[in-house]
């Protein structure tokens, strides 16, 4: 029987996904928010976690970015 | 769920077409809005007006097909569709039976007006109520004008010292520009943020635009306005003009106008008014629109660019305006200020923070761009490639992850199901995704509902 | 406070032939298209070329034959584009205000210069070189002028109503070279006898050349063959180029020709051989028998 | 069997072609190989055609010998007789290195020298291409009135310079060991003319022993053998035939040095470097005396440094290009090496005076003397400041109709207010439109001006080929006039029928695909014309013929 799921379609390059499984499984956002992994550049989360996950995905960015300019 | 509102801009042509037909001929009853609509026609278009205008017989359309060479014949039919999606010329049978175009004649005799003159004056001229005692001349209009429309900037910001009539501030708000929650002060949207790094001139005519739409429900006439707005563009800076013969409705939109800055009028109750150089300039902001190359100050404006960007992010504002200063705040780090310059850093960090407001890269250039000190637009391109690059990788990086709300199918029985459940979402443009191997589904929430009733047909048949 | 503005100036020059002997023949030989009428279609190729940009430029100069005069933009004039102090009556008409403004000074500018004339025998020519030479000096001017990262395109047309004057040649020729060089187009509307030079300048400057067949229509021609820019130019068929003529005129008949005798000394051209140069009186050696056997020797084998 | 007729020079059996055995033959003429018990050859190439041969390295299992003919293509034969393999293969080498190049001198000169022309010019080429492979007219033909061109060019490169030796030619002859302590030397006829050029004694030898005391195989091996030719041994073998050569060589080489350089630029003894005079191989003593008061060790060197000086001041000698024998030829040769030659010591001042002169003096140092010009006066310098103005007759205005005009104007401008709205008529304007629209007034010469945009471009080619290719048969054609031999009357007769087939074959498709397309307007009405005349041209020269036989 088919069955059906609200949530978020996230598009993205495979790395990210990894990152975001990685978020998932280490439960970093407080609990799993990954309802069905689709394929390597799909995933289907939960919609509440949507900003967050940016918020965490900017710390990732900042965390490999450095600073190109010098004050 | 929308992440960002991106703020686009209208040009005059993309606006005119929007109204209904017998708006146009009106529109096209006074010479000023024929000019100004002639002046935003393609140059191919405008020649072919110009060959028209002392014509009063069609012209053959095989004779006018041929006027362009072969390999511009795009141009010519772009051309042909926007006179006749403006309605100004129309095709009449010839006799002898084939097809011919002929100018729509109102726009043709104004626009003949407007060039060679023959008609009546387009308002009655300040010459009735002799010389102004306390004349301006074209420096302090100019001071002016800016002052007053910096004024609104700053509001919108939140400067307290800036105060505008709650006219205005609904008008903002309508426009999507600020928005407040339940009575307090409004506070700058998004869209302000990416309006406020707009030209002026575009900033004036994404203004006015919204305030067209809103002209109805102030039960103003659309077209009234628009061709006093025409005039005014097409006015004589320094000279007065009297308010004779407005209506009611439109010595209220002077009195808006007034306060934008786009009239100066000393007192509220004073019968001449004298447009400014906003009002003169407002053609130009029609055809400006954000991603045009358009640079540089209009000749004759005060004062011309001011920034100056170099490779190492860093960045000088020669300006001591507050608002200006604001501006650039909006998208670096302020590191020294001085009496007369503003020296900022464009960090990852500043520019990301821009971004979050919703504000885009292109936006940010071309902010940098309209503003550019002469020193910079002497080279080309005017902003360091690096700059621009960097700029547009920064807010790449946030689009890592793209989110789309939606519904997801999945464990179909068989694949008939799947397909069946799949061409219906498709069928109602709602499939946001599919996956055939995993029989998986990815449906728009507005569609779910639909689909949803859908499958459940499908149960009850079978 | 800044602007976005239309990507590039675009000036042109209008010069216009006034020479008061041949319009006032003209008047009597055809008396619906006078002087005034003629200058009316000018304004009507300004005002047209003024209102289809914001950035548009314009410029009118009456080349007469004892002076070649700014028309527009003039003295009175503050900046050259266009805001007039109010002293200015603009006329009530409907017109847009900068050009009526423009067109009323354009008015009495060529009244100021018509009352100024009175004419000796001896200058009746047009003096077209120097209108030219003015024209573009001012175009460089403009040129030197705009703000930073702004450029200009800039042409020139010739209202050409009297015969070309032989005299002018050296300084003519000088003219459309320089023009060349700032790659200034040069467009000529020739109203009566075809114009041998400025068929050669349209060549040179890659501009029109157009002589009108019926000069009531005038205003027509020039919207439809003349307003266009160069780049709307190349997209509309125009009437195609003449074919110019750059033959030579013989130093002793002042006859066009295609052959001819060089003097190898002096280089003044002769449409018949004579065994002595008349320009430096050098004498040359080849017998007049011999250059004929050669002629012969060649023919031979053409056969 | 087909070639028994030509005398056979060589036979090999056992040799294979295309994986199948069969046998070789050398003939006077060409080279051939016939397959196992046919009796036709399979492969048979005359020696013109063969512009080398190649053969394979010695380590080589395969022993093979390639031969590469002027059209590019190739024959291998392998020789695949064990034993004898290695022998037959040198053996078919040697034989044809003597016979190609006689062949070589007289075919391929002309086949190059065409090819030459036909590469260097592609509209030779085209024509090549459309007159002769469409065999509108045959090679000789084609080449007929070429080759006139070609044979001076033959003239220019016979006179132009001939290139000197290498001084290292001896050096490049690399003697290969053949197993036994045993050294063969490859000899290419070059390498043997420059050993002649360079050793006239040595060609002396040659001219006096070869046919008749020894073969030329012998004379070569007492040369390489010979302690001239390994002069640093100091064995003076009187059996050697070369060691008067050698003792010649002594005689120039000292007559040289006594000589000393006469060039008066140069002092060589004036040089403190006292190697210069043992470099010259003689010390103040006499080089004869210089034997016994020396070392042997120093005097081999001395002799292999003589012997290189010797042997550049022969390279030079060779390089001067002095055609002369021996003895006295090599005095003088030897002479000429140090710049002036021993006859010009008679007039040695004048020659002397010149060298000193262009040594000294620079051209671009003159001062030239200013040659006084005649200066160029214009009588009516005015001429040049008129334009190309016709002088027309122009109606002649009198000073009162000036004036009236002037007036005229004055007052019409006077009362002057610009009224655009009535600037012209809706008429008018349609007028001027109707004269500016396509077919009107103004635009009529569009047409003429349309014809090379309207023809595409490949016709506008094959036109040209067509005209390129015309022109040459008419060439061909006129120039039969006046028919005054039996042989252009018979080309001339020729050339008519090669018109008519050019006009047959080339022509009329050419016509009928132009009219196939749209093209109204007659591109070919000039060719025909040309070929028109000349043939009314062919039928008056035959007719008067006529009558002349009757």
């Amino acid at each position: 029987m088919v069955n059906v799921l609200k949530g978020v379609l996230v598009e993205c390059d495979p790395a990210m996904k990894q990152f975001l499984l990685y978020l998932d499984e280490t439960s970093a956002l407080g609990k799993k928010f990954i309802i069905q992994d689709l394929d390597d550049t799909h995933v289907f989360i939960l919609a509440e976690v949507v900003h967050i996950l940016q918020e965490r995905v900017g710390e990732l960015m900042d965390q490999n970015s450095f600073p190109i300019t010098q004050k | 769920m929308k992440l960002r509102v991106q703020l686009q801009c209208k040009n005059l042509h993309e606006y005119l077409k929007e109204l209904s037909p017998e708006i146009l001929d009106r529109l096209y009853n006074h010479p000023a809005t024929c000019l100004a609509v002639y002046r935003e026609l393609p140059p191919l278009a405008k020649n072919y007006v110009m060959r028209m205008l002392f014509l009063d017989q069609p012209l053959p359309q095989a004779a006018v097909a041929l006027w362009v060479k072969k390999d511009s014949e795009k141009d010519h039919d772009q051309c042909v569709s926007v006179l006749s999606g403006l309605r100004l010329w129309h095709s009449q049978q010839l006799q002898g039976g084939l097809q011919g175009n002929i100018l729509n004649p109102v726009f043709k005799d104004n626009l003949r007006i407007a060039l060679l003159g023959g008609g009546k004056s387009w308002a009655d001229q300040g010459d009735s109520l002799g010389p102004d005692r306390h004349a301006r001349d074209v420096e302090s209009l100019d001071k002016y004008a800016l002052e007053r429309w910096e004024v609104v900037l700053h509001f919108m910001v939140g400067c307290p010292s800036a105060a505008v009539s709650q006219d205005l501030s609904q008008l903002l708000i309508q426009a999507g520009l600020m928005r407040t929650e339940a009575g307090d002060a409004p506070c700058i949207t998004s869209a302000g943020f990416q309006f406020l790094l707009l030209d002026t001139a575009s900033q004036l005519w994404y203004f006015t635009l919204q305030y067209l739409n809103t002209a109805q429900t102030r039960g103003m006439d659309l077209v009234e306005i628009l061709s006093f707005l025409f005039q005014l563009s097409f006015s004589t800076l320094g000279r007065d003009y009297s308010v004779e013969g407005m209506s009611e409705s439109l010595l209220t939109f002077l009195q808006h106008l007034r306060e934008f800055g786009l009239v100066f009028q000393r007192k509220r109750k004073s019968r001449r008014y004298y447009p400014t150089r906003l009002a003169i300039t407002l053609s130009a902001g029609v055809s400006a629109n954000s991603s045009s190359t358009a640079m540089g100050a209009t000749p004759g404006t005060g004062d011309s660019g001011f920034i100056v960007v170099e490779t190492n992010y860093r960045l000088y504002a020669y300006t001591n305006s507050e608002l200006q200063i604001a501006l650039v705040a909006l998208f670096s780090e302020c590191l020294y200020r001085f009496p007369n310059v503003v020296v900022a850093q464009v960090t990852r960090e500043s520019v990301q923070q821009a971004i979050a407001n919703g504000i885009t890269a292109q936006q940010i250039l071309h902010f940098l761009r309209t503003r550019a000190h002469p020193v910079m637009l002497k080279q080309n391109p005017v902003l360091p490639p690096t700059i621009t690059d960097q700029i547009r990788l920064w807010e790449l990086e946030r689009d890592r992850l793209q989110f789309s709300e939606g519904v997801l199918y999945n464990q179909f029985l068989s694949q008939a199901d799947f397909e069946v459940l799949r061409d219906r979402a498709q069928g109602l443009g709602c499939l946001v995704w599919q996956n055939v191997a995993h029989r998986v589904i990815v449906v728009s929430p507005q569609g779910h509902g639909e689909v949803k009733r859908f499958w459940k047909r499908q149960k009850s048949h079978t | 406070m800044v602007m976005a503005s239309e990507d590039e100036v675009s000036l042109l020059v209008i010069v216009v032939d006034v020479n008061p002997i041949w319009w006032g023949q003209q008047a009597n030989r055809e008396p619906q298209f006078t002087l005034s009428k003629c200058l009316d279609a000018v304004m009507v190729m300004g005002n047209s070329h003024l209102v289809m940009t914001r950035t548009n430029k314009l410029a009118i100069i009456a080349s007469h034959c004892q002076e070649s005069h700014f028309l527009y933009p003039c003295k009175l004039w503050k900046s050259g584009d266009g805001h007039g102090d109010d002293n200015a009556s603009t006329s009530g008409d409907g017109k847009y205000e900068l050009l009526s403004v423009a067109n009323d000074f354009i008015a009495e500018e060529i009244k100021n210069l018509m009352s100024r004339t009175e004419v000796k025998g001896n200058q009746t020519d047009t003096l077209l070189a120097g209108s030219l030479a003015k024209a573009l000096c001012y175009i460089h001017r403009v040129a030197k002028e705009l703000e930073a990262g702004q450029e200009m395109k800039s042409r020139i047309l010739v209202v050409k109503a009297a015969e070309d004057c032989a005299l002018q040649y050296m300084n003519f020729m000088n003219v459309i070279f320089a023009a060349q060089k700032q790659s200034i187009l040069i467009d000529a509307c020739v109203l009566d006898s075809d114009s041998g030079l400025l068929q050669q300048a349209c060549d040179i400057t890659g501009g029109l050349y157009l002589k009108i067949p019926q000069k009531i229509a005038l205003a027509q021609y020039l919207l439809w063959v003349f307003l266009p820019d160069s780049d709307q130019r190349s997209q509309l068929v125009l009437p195609p180029p003449v074919h110019v003529d750059y033959r030579a005129a013989c130093f002793c008949h002042r006859n066009l020709i295609e052959i001819g005798y060089v003097c190898s000394v002096c280089l003044s051209i002769f449409c018949n051989f004579s065994p002595i140069c008349t320009t430096c009186e050098t004498a040359f050696k080849i017998p007049l028998p011999q250059v004929v056997k050669s002629k012969k020797k060649k023919l031979k084998p053409s056969t | 069997m087909a070639a028994l007729s030509e005398e056979v020079l060589l036979v090999v059996k056992r040799v294979r072609q295309r994986k199948q055995d069969g046998t070789l033959y050398l003939m006077a003429e060409r080279i051939a190989w016939g397959p196992e018990g046919k009796d036709r050859f399979t492969v048979s190439h005359l020696y013109a055609d063969i512009r080398c041969q190649k053969i394979s390295p010695d380590g080589k299992a395969k022993i093979q010998l390639q031969l590469v003919l002027h059209t590019g293509e190739s024959t291998n034969l392998h020789f695949s007789n064990e034993s004898t393999a290695l022998k037959d293969r040198d053996a078919v080498k040697d034989l044809l290195q003597q016979l190609l190049p006689k062949f070589k001198k007289r075919a391929n000169k002309e086949l190059e020298e065409k090819n030459r022309m036909l590469q260097e010019d592609p509209v030779l080429f085209q024509l090549y291409k459309d007159l002769v492979v469409c065999q509108v007219i045959s090679a000789e033909e084609f080449w007929a009135n070429r080759l006139s061109i070609n044979n001076v060019d033959h003239s220019l490169s016979n006179n132009k310079q001939e290139v000197g030796i290498s001084a290292a030619f001896l050096a490049d002859i690399r003697p290969q060991t053949d197993g036994c302590n045993g050294l063969r030397y490859n000899l290419t006829s070059d390498i043997i003319e420059s050993i002649f050029r360079t050793y006239p004694a040595v060609k002396q030898k040659y001219g006096e022993n070869v046919p008749h005391n020894m073969t030329e195989k012998e004379f070569w091996t007492r040369f390489f053998q010979s302690h001239y030719f390994h002069r640093d041994r100091i064995n003076t073998g009187l059996q050697d035939i070369f060691s008067e050569c050698a003792k010649q060589d002594e005689k120039g080489l000292k007559s040289m040095v006594f000589q000393g350089v006469k060039n008066p630029m140069v002092d060589l003894l004036s040089l403190e470097d006292k190697s210069l005079d043992e470099g010259y191989g003689s010390n103040s003593t006499a080089p004869s005396t210089s034997n016994s008061n020396k070392t042997v060790k120093e005097n081999s060197n001395s002799a292999i440094i003589k012997r290189f000086n010797h042997h550049s001041t022969m390279v030079l000698a060779a390089g001067s290009g002095k055609k002369a024998d021996a003895p006295n030829g090599q005095a003088c040769e030897t002479s000429s090496t140090d710049g002036n030659s021993r006859d010009s010591d008679f007039f040695q001042p004048p020659i002397k005076k010149v060298k000193i002169q262009d040594v000294i003096e620079y051209e671009d140092l003159h001062r030239e003397n200013g040659k006084k010009t005649v200066a160029l006066n214009l009588k009516k310098s005015d001429r040049y400041s008129h334009g190309p103005v016709p002088l027309l007759p122009q109606q002649y205005t009198t000073s009162q109709d000036i004036v009236n005009s002037v007036n005229c104007i004055k007052h019409e401008i006077a009362s002057y207010k610009p009224c655009l709205t009535q600037v012209m008529s809706s008429s008018t304007a349609s007028s001027a439109i109707a004269a500016l629209s396509p077919g009107g007034v103004l635009m009529q010469a569009l047409a003429q001006q349309a014809i090379n945009q309207m023809v595409p471009n490949d016709v506008q080619e094959e036109l040209k080929h067509l005209y390129t290719a015309a022109g040459e048969l008419l060439r061909h054609f006129w120039s039969c006039f006046p028919v005054n031999t039996p042989f252009l009357e018979e080309k001339v007769v020729k050339m008519r029928s090669n018109l008519e087939r050019f006009q047959m074959t080339k022509l009329r498709p050419f016509q009928e695909k132009v009219q196939r397309q749209y093209l109204s307007t007659n591109l070919t009405g000039h060719l025909e014309d040309m070929l028109q005349m000349a043939y009314n041209k062919f039928h008056a020269w035959q007719t008067r013929r006529m009558m002349r036989k009757t």
